[in-house]
C-alpha cells in the first residue's frame, strides 16, 4: 500500500545573525493511514521543526529541502513544492496540527467557538449556522460538557485540558487524513494528560486518522505508537515498529533514552543508565553522526561521515555505523 | 467587573484630588500673586487689604481646604485678568483643545498604526526602516516647530490651509471645525503617530511571534482574516492603554501648537495664565487638563475591559 | 470614541459659530478684521489691562473727551467743558443725543458711575480716577468734576480711562456680567467674544457721530504668533497687523496685496538704573559712569542692524512731538574713547561686574538688544550679568523694587506728553515701578502737574529733559518705529503716535 | 552554549592552573566586546546612532575647541548672514550668523553643551533617585510600596507638559531650574521601570537562591538587583535624554528654558521663529540638530532595547 | 531512625488582592493547608502532586522563604518560626534548596566561580585561596571542571546548571537539602545524570533531601517514602515500596494507575484509571474531602466532612473516609 505521507530527505535551515542553524537534516519517514507514529527525541532535536517545514508554517529565511509526497485517495503531491494558496487549502482540512501550549496557541481574543467555525467555513463552506452546530457537536465529541455555552466561552476561561480538547476539536473539524499532535500534554498533570491520550486515540480509532505524535515520554510512547521515530540532533536516528524498538533498540541513543527511565516495578538500588554530555551545536553542518560526542561506541568513521540507514530488523532503520547486536562496526554488505 | 468598576472610580477620584492638591501647592510656592493683581499704581494698603480680602494671608491648609470645598461646587475663583470665574474661561476653551486634540489623534492613529503594521509585519525590510524612521521622526521634530514651517509651507507658499484661528461649520446640528484645523492637529498628532507607531509596530512583531498566529496559519486561514483577527485585534490590546497616554501628550502639546495657530483652546490659555501667572485660571486650566486626562485613563480602561475577555470576568 | 468626542465638542457650543461671517460669505457686509498681538483681558478701558485691549475697548466705549489726530483734546460726550479760574473745577457740559448700544440714554449719572465705579480697588486704572476727587451731577446733563490741587492731566486721563458705562446697565447684570458683554456708547456695538479666537463688533445704528463707523463689522482676531501673524496677512486672512517685526517689512513691501505703515511711536526704550534698593553702593551712582555708559553704546548699529534702520535715536525721556521737546539736546554719541575716559575718571578704569534684568519675550526684539547692549558694554570692561524674566514675574520685581542695579524697559505715553512715563518712572517714592530717586527731578514734575498753561508746562518739560541728559538716570536708548500692515483694500486707516486707535474712520473698498 | 568539542579540547588541557582562569576571563571580555562589536555591526542604524551621539558628546566636551567664533560674540555688522552655500554666504561664517551676528555654527556646537548637560544631568537625577526610590518600593512592598506607587502613577497620570510648563514659569529662567525640572519631573518614570524590574527580578530563581543561601539584603540588591536592573534602565535613560532635549526645545520656545545668553538650541529655535519667514536658517539648523540627536539617540536607544531585551532579540531571528 | 525535621500543621495563605483600595470579601489561594510531617535523617522523602497543588510553597515555607500563615517547623531541636531574621539568615547554611528552574536560578551575569564560592563568602572567614580550593573541590565533585569556574551561566547545558546549583548547595556541608523538582526541566538524557548524582552525594555526604516532583517513577526510584499532595493538604504518605504496593487513598490508586509504562506490552495491559474532571481551584476548594469532586468512589460524607489524616497502618498515613474500604479499579 501507498505511504499516505512518504517525507524524503527532508532538511531545514534557518539562517539567523547568528549564524546558520541546521535544525533538521536528512530526516526520511513514511506514514500509512491510519496509523500512530510517534516522534520522539529531546528538546531541540528538531521534532517541530520537521512537522512545521511539512506544513509550510516556518518564518522568512528558512530554507527546506527534501520532499514529503501526500497521498491520500484521489491525488498526490509534493507538500514541500506546492503552491501556497494549495498549502493553505490543505491545512487545518486534510492535515491538522495542534500544539504543546493550548493557551497560547488559541486566540486569547475569540470565543473557543467562533476558532472551531473559522476552519468548517473556510475550508468546507459552511454557513454561519451550521458552522455553529457542528462546532458544538464537536465540542461535545472532545467531553466538554454544556457545549452550547461553552462555545461562547474564551480560551481563559477553560483550564489546560479543556483548552487542549477545544484544541482537538479544531485540529478534526475538518476529519482531517493527518493529525499532528505537538507534545499535546507535555504542559499537563498525569492525571489529565491520561485523559488526552485516551480522547485522542478514540477518536482517531473512530475517525480514521493517521497520527503523527511528538514527545519526549517514552512511556506514553509506548502505549500510543504503532511505530516510533527516534530523533536526535536533527535527524531522525531511528524507527521501528514499537514493540521493537522497545525490545531491541538500534541505536545507541534510543538505548540510552531507555535506561535513563527508572521502572516503578524495578529495584531502586540499580543505577539509572545515563548518557553523558550534552545535545550538539546546531550551528555548524553536520558531517558526521551528530552523536558520536556522546556515544559510548564512537570509533573513527563515526567522525568521519554521516551514517546512512541501516535497516536491522523488518521496518526497523538505524543510522548508527555500530552494531549493537554483534558488538562491532557494522560491515557495508 | 462593577467591582473594579468602582475601584477605578474611586482612585480616580484620589487622584484628581491629589492633582488638585499639586497645583495648589506649586502656585503657592510661586509666591504672592496679589501684587500682580493690583494696578501699577496701587499702595502697599490697597495690597495688604486686598490680600486679605481674598484670604491669601491664611495658612496654606486652610487655604486648600477653602479651595477644595470652592471647587466642589464648581467655584475655581476668578481669574484676575480676565475678571470672570476661571471655570467659565476653561469650560469655554474645552471644546476647542478636545476637538484638536481629537482630531490630531485620530490622524495619529490611522498614520501611526498603518505605518506601525506595515514596519511590524515586514521587520527588517526596507518598508520597516521607513516607518521607524518616520516613527522616529515624528518624536525629535520640536512640536511648535514643525508648526511654524507648516504654516510657511502650507499656508504662506501654497495657501492650501489657513494659518490660523478655529473657523466652523455647523452639521445636523453639530458645530465642526472645517479644514482650519488640518494643520494644527497635523502638527500636532505627528509626535504621537512616531509613538504610535513605533508601539504598534512592536506589539504587531510580537503578535505575530504568538503560537496563536502560527496556529491560524495551520489552519489554513485566509491571510486578511489572520491579519484582521488574529494580528490586529491582539495587537490592539495593549494599544488602547497607550491611547490614553497619548491623549495626554496631545493636550500637552497644545499649549505650542494653540500658540501659533491661535487656536481658542485650553493651551493657549494655559499659555496665557501662567505668563502672568493668573492664579485660580492656572489652577482651573490644569484641573480640567487632567480632570480631561484620568476621564480618558479611566475610559480606556473600560474600553480594555470590554475589549479584553481576559479582564473582563475578574 | 472619537466621534463621540467630537460630539460632546459639538454640543458643547450650540452657539459657537453659526452667526460668525467670515469675509466673503456676506459680500454686501464690510468687514473689518484686525489682528491682535495678545489676548484682551476685559475690553473696557478702565480694566483692559494691554494696549491691545483698550484699543479693542475704544471700538465700544467713548469717554467725555477725546484726542483728536493733531494730540489736541477735544470734546466726545462732553459737548464742552469748563474750568474754574482755581483750576479746581471742570464742568462738562454733555450730548443729550447719546444712547448706548441697548438703547438705554447717556445721562450724568453714567458718568458719575463711571467715576465711582473707576474707584474701586480692583480696576486696573484706578489713578486715572482717583485723579479727580469728586464728580458731582448738576443735571442730567451737565456735572462737575473737582480736584484737589490744580493738575493738567485729568483730561489726559479721562481720555485714556474713562469709557463712560451704562449705569442702569451695570446694576442689571453686575460687573462680571458687564465684562464678559460691555455696552458703551461708541461707534461698534459688541456682539461676541469668543475667548482666545474672535472679538466679533458691529456697527451701531445709533451712534452719535454722524456717517460713522464706516464697515458693518469689525472683527478682531488674537494670533500672537507673528509668522502667523504674517502669514494670515499674506494670505488676505487680515486686514490689519500691528507689531510686525521690522524684518518682515521688506517681505510685505514686495506682496501685492498688502502695504506697510509706518510711524513714530510715543514710547522709549531705556535701561534703568537703580539708586533706591539694590543700586546702592555700585558704581552706577556715580554720574560720570552713567554717561560712560551712555557713551560705550553704538546706538546706530543696534537701529540699524536689529530695526533695519526703523527706529529713532532719542536724547531723553521726551521725544520729538513730546510738549517741550527740545531739538537742541542731541544723544550721546557712540564714544567709546570716551567712555574709557570718564570710567577712568569715575575710578573704575577696569571696569566692573553689575547685574542687569530685562522682561521675556515682551517687546520686539527687546532681548537682542539688551544683548547687544551688554556686548558694548564688555568692551569698555563692565561685565553685566543680564537675567530675562518672565514679564509678571519683573513687572512683579519692579513693583517691589527688587531688580538688580540696572534693568531695561519701556514707557509710553499716550498724551502726547512725557508726564506718565517720567512720574511712573522718576517720580519719587510713591511711585510705583520708580527706581530711580533724585529730588531735584521729582520737583521739576511736581511742577509739571501744577502748570496748567500747555506752554508754561512745556518750558518745564525742556528743564527736565535737560537736566536728565546731565544727569542721566537713564540710557536712552531708541524709540521704536512701529510696523503695521494693512490690506489694500482698507482706507483711511491712521494709527497714531500715541498708540491709540479709533477704527470708525476706516473703510473698506 | 559550548560545543561539545570545546569540551573534548579542554580535557586535554592541563586544568587547575590559576594562569588558565585568568585567560579565560580575558577572552571572555573580549570575547564580549567582539560580540557587542558584531551586534553593532549587525544593526547598522544602532551603529550610527552610536555615533553621532558620540560625536555629538564630543562636540560639547571640546566645545571650544571646535567652535570657530566665540558664540557669544555679538557682531552686528555682520548679522543675518546666510549659510555658506548660498550666494551671499560668507566663508567666516559656515551656517550663517544670527540677528545679533554671532556665529550659528559655533552656537549650535556649544548648543550641544545645554543639550547634554540637560539630557545628562537631568536623566542623572532622575535615573538615581527613581532608582532607589524603585528599589526601595520594590523591595519594601505592602504599604510603602502602594503608596509609593500611587503618587507615581498620580504624577504619570498628570498632562506632563502643562506641569512642566508650569513649573519652569514658576521656578525662573536658569540651566539648574532646567535640569531640576526635567530631572525631577522624570524620576516617577524611573521608578516605575525600576519597581517593575525588581518584581520582576525577586521573581527570578537567582534572588530566591541568594536569599536561601542567606545572604544579606544589601549584597542581594547591589550583588543580584542592580547589575540585572541596569540595562533596562540605560535603555530608558537614553531615550528619557532625547526627549528631555526635545522638550527643552519647547521650554525655550516658550521663553522658559536656559537664559537667552546661554547658547541652547531651543533658545536658537525661539529666537530664529520670528525670523523664519525671511531667514530661515536662523532656526532650521538648530532645529535640525535637535531632531539628528534625537535621532541617534532613539536608534541608539532602540538597539540597546533590543540587545538587552532577550526577548526581542529572538524574535529579530 | 532519626528525625531531622517536624512540620506542624504548617499553612500557607496567600491574599489575592492588593492595592491600597480593597472591595469585596478577601480572596485567599489556600497553597498549603494544614500539613504535618517529619523527615528522618540521612532519607529521602519523596512529594508528588500536580501543578499548582502546593508542592514548592511548602518547600519554601519549611525553608522560610515564606512566612507560613500558621504552624511551626522544627529542625532538631530549634523552631525555626522563631528564629530572627539574622538567626535565620545564619541558620542557613544547614538547609538548601535545589530550585526547579535551572536556568534563572543562576545570576547570568556572574560567573560559575562566583556563584558558588558566594555561601562560603556570606558565612566563613575563608580567605580567597581556600574558597578556590573548595570551589574546584565542588566543582569536581558534581562532575564539571575547575576550569569552568571562569565561566558564565549561558555557556552551559541545562544539565550542567543544575550540577552548578548542586555545587552551590553543597558549599557548606548542609544537612538538608530540598529538590523542588530539579529535573523536570531536563531532557530525559540528562535527568538520568543528575539523579545519579544527587544519589552518589546523599551516599558520600550524608544529606537528607525533600525530594519534590511530580514524576512518580522517578520519586519513586529516589525516596525512601513519598508524600502525596493534592490541593495543598497532604492526601498519603508511606514508604515508598509501600506507597505503591499499597496505595490506600483513591487519588494515589488513581495517579499510579495513570503513570505510562515504557513498555509496549505492559503499558497494553495497564488499566489505566482514567479521572474525571479538573483540579479544584485553590482559591475555592471544595467542601469536604477536597478530592470528592473527581473521586470515583465518593459519596455524601466525603461531600460534608473532610477525613483527618491519620496513620492508618504504621508509617503509613492517610487522609480518606473509605482507606482501604473502597479501591478504585
Ligand atoms: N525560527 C527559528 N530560527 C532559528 N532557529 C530555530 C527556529 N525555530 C527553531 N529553531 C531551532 O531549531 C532547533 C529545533 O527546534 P524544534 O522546535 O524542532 O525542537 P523540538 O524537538 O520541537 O524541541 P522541543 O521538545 O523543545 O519542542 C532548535 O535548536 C531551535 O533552536
Ligand atoms: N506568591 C503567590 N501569590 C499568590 N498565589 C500563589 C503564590 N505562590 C503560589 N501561589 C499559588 O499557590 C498554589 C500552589 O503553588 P505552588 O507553586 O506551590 O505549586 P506547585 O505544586 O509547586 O506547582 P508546580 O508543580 O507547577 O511547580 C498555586 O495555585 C499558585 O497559584
Ligand atoms: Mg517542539
Ligand atoms: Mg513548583
Amino acid at each position: 500500500m501507498k505511504p499516505l505521507l512518504s517525507v524524503r530527505n527532508l532538511s531545514t535551515r534557518f539562517d539567523t545573525f547568528d549564524g546558520s542553524v541546521y535544525a533538521v537534516n536528512d530526516v526520511s519517514f513514511d506514514l500509512k493511514a491510519g496509523e500512530t507514529l510517534a516522534v520522539v527525541g529531546e528538546s531541540g532535536s528538531g521534532k517541530s521543526v520537521t512537522m512545521l517545514s511539512l506544513l509550510g508554517l516556518l518564518p522568512r529565511s528558512t530554507w527546506v529541502t527534501g520532499s514529503a509526497i501526500f497521498a491520500p485517495e484521489g491525488f498526490e503531491l509534493d507538500l514541500l513544492s506546492v503552491s501556497k494558496a494549495e498549502l493553505n487549502s490543505l491545512r487545518g482540512n486534510k492535515i491538522s496540527i495542534i500544539f504543546q501550549d493550548a493557551l497560547r496557541s488559541l486566540n486569547p481574543v475569540m470565543t473557543v467557538g467562533e476558532q472551531i467555525t473559522e476552519s468548517l467555513i473556510t475550508h468546507h463552506q459552511y454557513n454561519k449556522n451550521g458552522a455553529h452546530k457542528r462546532a458544538v457537536e464537536l465540542l461535545e465529541m472532545v467531553g466538554i460538557a454544556q457545549p452550547d455555552k461553552r462555545y461562547y466561552a474564551y480560551p481563559h476561561m477553560f483550564s489546560g485540558g479543556m483548552r487542549q480538547r477545544a484544541m482537538i476539536a479544531i485540529a478534526i473539524s475538518c476529519t482531517p487524513d493527518i493529525l499532528i499532535a505537538d507534545e499535546p500534554t507535555t504542559a499537563l498533570d498525569v492525571t489529565i494528560q491520561a485523559q488526552i491520550v485516551e480522547l485522542t486515540r478514540r477518536l482517531q480509532q473512530d475517525l480514521g486518522i493517521a497520527v503523527i505524535w511528538i514527545t519526549h515520554d517514552l512511556g506514553v510512547v509506548a502505549g500510543l505508537a504503532d511505530r516510533v521515530m527516534v530523533m536526535y540532533g536533527g535527524t531522525g536516528v531511528e524507527i521501528a515498529p514499537v514493540d521493537l524498538l522497545y525490545e531491541n533498540p538500534g541505536h545507541p541513543y534510543t538505548a540510552g533514552l531507555l535506561g535513563a527511565i527508572p521502572s516503578i516495578a524495578g529495584s531502586s538500588a540499580d543505577r539509572l543508565v545515563s548518557i553523558e554530555g550534552a545535545p550538539p551545536d546546531l550551528f555548524q553542518e553536520p558531517r558526521h553522526c551528530q552523536f558520536a560526542w556522546r556515544c559510548r561506541y564512537v570509533f573513527d568513521r563515526c567522525w568521519k561521515e554521516k551514517p546512512p540507514g541501516y535497516i536491522i530488523s523488518p521496518g526497523q532503520v538505524v543510522k548508527c555505523f555500530y552494531d549493537g547486536r554483534e558488538k562491532t562496526p557494522r560491515v557495508e554488505e | 467587573m462593577l467591582r473594579y468598576l468602582l475601584s477605578r472610580l474611586i482612585s480616580s477620584a484620589a487622584l484628581l484630588l491629589g492633582v488638585l492638591f499639586l497645583v495648589f501647592m506649586l502656585l503657592h510656592l510661586t509666591g504672592d500673586p496679589v501684587s500682580l493683581m493690583v494696578s501699577r499704581y496701587a499702595s502697599p494698603e490697597d495690597i495688604e487689604a486686598l490680600r486679605e480680602e481674598l484670604g491669601f494671608n491664611r495658612p496654606l491648609l486652610v487655604q486648600f481646604g477653602d479651595f477644595l470645598s470652592g471647587a466642589f461646587q464648581g467655584d475655581f475663583g476668578s481669574s484676575f485678568r480676565y475678571r470672570q470665574p476661571a471655570m467659565d474661561l476653561v469650560l469655554q476653551r474645552i471644546p476647542a483643545t478636545i476637538e484638536l486634540a481629537s482630531v490630531a489623534l485620530l490622524m495619529a492613529i490611522l498614520m501611526g498604526v498603518t505605518i506601525g503594521i506595515l514596519g511590524g509585519s515586514n521587520p527588517n525590510t526596507i518598508l520597516d526602516s521607513i516607518a521607524r524612521g518616520i516613527g522616529l521622526l515624528g518624536q525629535t521634530i520640536p512640536t511648535f516647530w514643525l508648526g511654524l514651517i507648516l504654516i510657511i509651507i502650507f499656508s504662506l507658499r501654497l495657501g492650501w490651509f489657513p494659518s490660523f484661528g478655529r473657523e466652523t461649520f455647523t452639521f445636523l446640528g453639530l458645530t465642526l471645525p472645517d479644514q482650519s484645523i488640518v494643520l494644527p492637529a497635523f502638527a500636532l498628532s505627528l509626535f504621537t503617530t512616531g509613538q504610535l507607531a513605533r508601539f504598534t509596530r512592536s506589539a504587531v512583531m510580537e503578535v505575530m511571534n504568538e503560537d496563536y498566529v502560527t496556529t491560524a496559519r495551520s489552519k489554513g486561514l485566509k491571510k486578511k482574516r489572520i491579519y484582521f483577527k488574529y494580528i490586529l485585534k491582539n495587537s490592539a490590546i495593549p494599544l488602547i492603554s497607550i491611547i490614553g497616554v497619548q491623549f495626554s501628550y496631545l493636550l500637552s502639546g497644545s499649549i505650542y501648537i494653540e500658540t501659533i495657530f491661535s487656536w481658542p483652546g485650553l493651551g493657549s490659555l494655559l499659555a496665557e495664565a501662567v505668563g502672568t501667572r493668573d492664579f485660580f485660571l492656572v489652577q482651573a486650566t490644569a484641573f480640567f487638563t487632567s480632570l480631561v486626562v484620568i476621564g480618558l485613563h479611566l475610559l480606556t480602561d473600560l474600553v480594555y475591559v470590554l475589549v479584553d475577555p481576559r479582564i473582563r470576568y475578574r | 470614541l472619537i466621534l463621540s468626542l467630537l460630539a460632546i465638542t459639538g454640543c458643547g457650543r450650540p452657539d459657537a459659530a453659526d452667526d460668525t461671517v467670515t469675509g466673503d460669505e456676506v459680500p454686501a457686509e464690510s468687514v473689518l478684521r484686525v489682528a491682535l498681538q495678545t489676548n484682551p483681558n476685559t475690553i473696557e478701558p478702565a480694566t483692559g489691562d494691554t494696549r491691545t485691549a483698550s484699543n479693542v475697548a475704544w471700538s465700544i466705549f467713548n469717554s467725555l473727551v477725546w484726542l483728536n489726530d493733531e494730540g489736541v483734546i477735544v470734546p466726545a460726550l462732553a459737548e464742552s467743558w469748563t474750568l474754574s479760574e482755581d483750576g479746581l473745577v471742570y464742568t462738562f457740559k454733555l450730548r443729550q443725543d447719546v444712547v448706548f448700544h441697548n438703547g438705554y440714554p447717556f445721562t450724568a449719572d453714567d458718568v458719575v458711575f463711571t467715576w465711582e465705579r473707576g474707584r474701586g480697588s480692583g480696576i486696573t486704572y484706578r489713578e486715572s480716577f482717583l485723579a479727580v476727587a469728586e464728580m458731582v451731577k448738576i443735571d442730567n446733563y451737565t456735572v462737575e468734576a473737582r480736584v484737589e490741587a490744580p493738575n493738567a492731566f485729568v483730561l489726559p486721563l479721562m481720555n485714556e480711562h474713562w469709557g463712560i458705562l451704562s449705569k442702569q446697565y451695570h446694576e442689571e447684570v453686575g460687573e462680571e456680567g458687564y465684562l464678559k458683554h460691555p455696552i458703551g456708547t461708541g461707534p461698534f456695538k459688541f456682539v461676541e467674544w469668543l475667548a482666545g479666537d474672535r472679538i466679533v463688533l458691529e456697527a451701531f445704528e445709533d451712534y452719535w457721530e454722524e456717517g460713522y463707523p464706516k464697515v458693518d463689522r469689525l472683527i478682531y482676531r488674537p494670533i500672537p504668533d507673528t509668522a502667523t501673524r504674517f502669514a494670515a496677512l499674506i494670505n488676505d486672512d487680515i486686514d490689519i497687523v500691528s507689531n510686525l517685526g521690522p524684518e518682515q517689512a521688506d517681505a510685505i513691501e514686495t506682496a501685492e496685496n498688502v502695504s506697510l505703515v509706518t510711524y513714530g511711536q510715543d514710547r522709549v526704550f531705556y535701561v534703568a538704573f537703580n539708586n533706591m534698593s539694590t543700586g546702592i553702593g555700585t558704581p552706577i551712582e556715580d554720574k560720570l559712569v552713567r554717561q560712560a555708559m551712555s557713551y560705550a553704546i553704538d546706538y546706530d548699529a543696534i537701529i540699524e542692524r536689529l530695526f533695519d534702520g526703523n527706529a529713532e535715536r532719542i536724547s531723553g525721556f521726551i521725544i520729538p512731538g513730546n510738549l517741550g521737546f527740545d531739538p537742541s539736546i542731541t544723544p550721546y554719541p557712540y564714544d567709546p574713547a570716551r567712555a574709557k575716559e570718564l570710567l577712568a575718571e569715575a575710578g573704575y578704569p577696569d571696569g566692573f561686574t553689575i547685574q542687569m534684568a530685562g522682561p521675556a519675550a515682551t517687546y520686539t526684539n527687546f532681548e537682542q538688544v539688551l544683548q547687544a547692549v551688554v556686548g558694548y558694554w564688555a568692551e569698555i570692561g563692565i561685565q553685566v550679568e543680564l537675567e530675562f524674566m518672565e514679564s509678571g514675574k519683573y513687572w512683579e520685581l519692579q513693583a517691589n523694587r527688587e531688580l538688580p542695579p540696572l534693568f531695561g524697559d519701556s514707557w509710553s505715553a499716550g498724551t502726547g506728553e512725557a508726564y506718565p512715563r517720567l512720574i511712573g518712572s522718576v517720580g519719587g517714592e510713591d511711585a510705583s515701578y520708580a527706581a530711580w530717586l533724585d529730588p531735584v527731578l521729582v520737583e521739576m514734575i511736581r511742577e509739571v502737574e501744577k502748570t496748567a498753561d500747555s506752554v508754561e508746562r512745556g518750558k518745564v518739560y525742556t528743564r527736565i529733559m535737560q537736566y536728565m541728559h546731565e544727569n542721566p538716570p537713564f540710557i536712552y536708548l531708541y524709540a521704536p518705529t512701529a510696523f503695521e500692515a494693512i490690506n489694500n483694500r482698507v482706507k483711511n486707516y491712521n494709527p497714531r503716535i500715541s498708540e491709540q486707535y479709533f477704527l470708525k474712520g476706516v473703510s473698506i473698498e | 552554549m559550548i560545543t561539545m568539542k570545546e569540551q573534548r579540547n579542554e580535557n586535554n588541557k592541563n586544568d587547575l592552573t590559576g594562569l588558565l582562569i585568568d585567560e579565560e576571563s580575558d577572552r571572555n571580555i573580549r570575547a564580549r566586546l567582539w560580540y557587542i562589536w558584531r551586534l553593532l555591526w549587525r544593526d547598522k542604524s544602532g551603529l550610527i546612532g552610536l555615533i553621532v551621539f558620540l560625536v555629538i558628546i564630543f562636540s560639547a566636551i571640546f566645545a571650544p575647541m571646535l567652535a570657530p567664533h566665540d558664540p557669544l560674540k555679538i557682531d552686528l555688522h555682520a548679522s543675518r548672514q546666510p549659510p555658506i552655500w548660498t550666494e551671499a554666504g560668507n566663508p567666516e561664517h559656515i551656517l550663517g550668523t544670527d540677528n545679533l551676528g554671532r556665529d550659528l555654527f559655533s552656537r549650535i556646537i556649544y548648543g550641544s553643551r545645554v543639550s547634554i548637560m540637560v539630557g545628562f544631568l537631568g536623566v542623572s537625577i532622575a535615573f538615581s533617585l527613581g532608582m532607589m526610590i524603585g528599589l526601595f518600593a520594590g523591595f519594601k512592598g505592602g504599604r510603602t510600596d502602594n503608596l509609593i506607587m500611587t503618587v507615581t502613577n498620580m504624577i504619570l497620570a498628570l498632562p506632563y507638559l502643562v506641569f512642566v510648563v508650569f513649573i519652569a514659569a514658576v521656578l525662573g529662567r536658569s540651566l539648574l531650574n532646567v535640569v531640576l525640572i526635567f530631572g525631577l519631573t522624570n524620576i516617577p518614570i524611573f521608578v516605575r521601570v525600576t519597581r517593575g524590574e525588581v518584581l520582576r527580578l525577586r521573581e527570578e530563581g537567582y534572588i530566591e537562591a541568594a536569599i536561601s543561601i542567606g545572604q544579606k539584603t544589601p549584597a542581594i540588591i547591589f550583588k543580584h538587583i542592580m547589575p540585572n536592573l541596569i540595562g533596562p534602565l540605560i535603555t530608558l535613560a537614553t531615550f528619557e535624554m532625547s526627549a528631555m532635549i526635545f522638550y527643552e526645545a519647547g521650554l525655550g520656545f516658550l521663553g522658559l528654558s536656559v537664559p537667552p545668553t546661554v547658547p541652547s538650541w531651543g533658545n536658537m529655535l525661539a529666537e530664529g521663529r520670528q525670523f523664519l519667514t525671511v531667514f530661515p536658517w536662523m532656526s532650521i539648523y538648530p532645529g535640525l540638530a535637535i531632531v539628528i540627536t534625537g535621532f541617534s539617540m532613539n536608534l541608539f536607544g532602540d538597539w540597546l532595547r533590543d540587545v538587552l531585551d532577550p526577548r526581542m532579540r529572538r524574535m529579530k531571528k | 531512625m532519626e528525625k531531622l525535621l517536624r512540620v506542624e500543621n504548617i499553612s500557607k495563605y496567600f491574599d489575592l488582592k492588593s492595592g491600597l483600595f480593597k472591595f469585596g470579601g478577601a480572596q485567599v489561594v489556600r497553597a498549603v493547608d494544614n500539613v504535618s510531617f517529619e523527615l528522618y535523617k540521612n532519607q529521602t522523602l519523596g512529594l508528588v502532586g500536580e501543578s499548582g497543588c502546593g508542592k514548592s510553597t511548602l518547600g519554601r515555607v519549611i525553608l522560610r522563604l515564606q512566612e507560613p500563615t500558621s504552624g511551626t517547623v522544627y529542625f532538631e531541636d530549634t523552631n525555626l518560626s522563631l528564629l530572627k531574621p539574622e538567626e535565620l539568615r545564619r541558620f542557613r547554611i544547614k538547609m538548601q534548596i535545589v530550585f526547579q528552574d535551572s536556568y534563572s536560578s543562576l545570576n547570568p551575569r556572574h560567573s560559575i566561580g562566583e556563584i558558588i564560592a558566594e555561601p562560603m563568602t556570606i558565612h566563613t572567614r575563608m580567605t580567597q585561596h581556600e574558597i578556590r580550593a573548595r570551589t574546584y573541590e565542588l566543582l569536581n565533585l558534581v562532575g564539571l571542571k575547575p576550569s569552568h569556574a571562569s565561566r558564565f551561566p549561558h555557556e552551559f547545558s541545562g544539565g550542567q546548571r543544575q550540577r552548578i546549583n548542586i555545587a552551590r548547595t553543597l558549599a557548606l556541608y548542609p544537612s538538608f537539602v530540598i529538590c523542588d523538582e530539579p529535573i523536570s526541566a531536563l531532557d530525559v538524557s540528562i535527568q538520568a545524570q543528575v539523579v545519579n548524582l544527587l544519589r552518589d552525594l546523599q551516599k558520600e555526604l550524608g544529606i537528607t533531601f525533600l525530594f519534590i516532583a511530580h514524576d512518580l517513577s522517578m520519586v519513586k526510584y529516589i525516596s525512601d517514602r513519598i508524600a502525596v499532595m493534592y490541593l495543598g493538604k497532604i492526601m498519603e504518605l508511606a514508604g515508598s515500596d509501600l506507597l505503591f504496593a499499597n496505595p490506600l487513598h483513591p487519588y494515589t490508586q488513581s495517579l499510579i494507575s495513570a503513570i505510562p509504562i515504557p513498555s509496549p506490552q505492559e503499558e497494553r495491559m495497564r488499566k489505566a484509571v482514567v479521572l474525571e474532571g479538573e483540579v479544584p481551584s485553590p482559591v475555592n476548594p471544595p467542601a469536604g474531602c477536597v478530592f470528592h469532586t473527581r473521586c470515583p468512589v465518593a459519596d455524601d460524607l466525603c461531600s460534608s466532612s473532610e477525613p483527618d489524616y491519620s496513620e492508618h497502618n504504621p508509617g503509613h498515613f492517610v487522609a480518606c473516609h473509605y482507606a482501604a474500604v473502597r479501591r478504585v479499579e
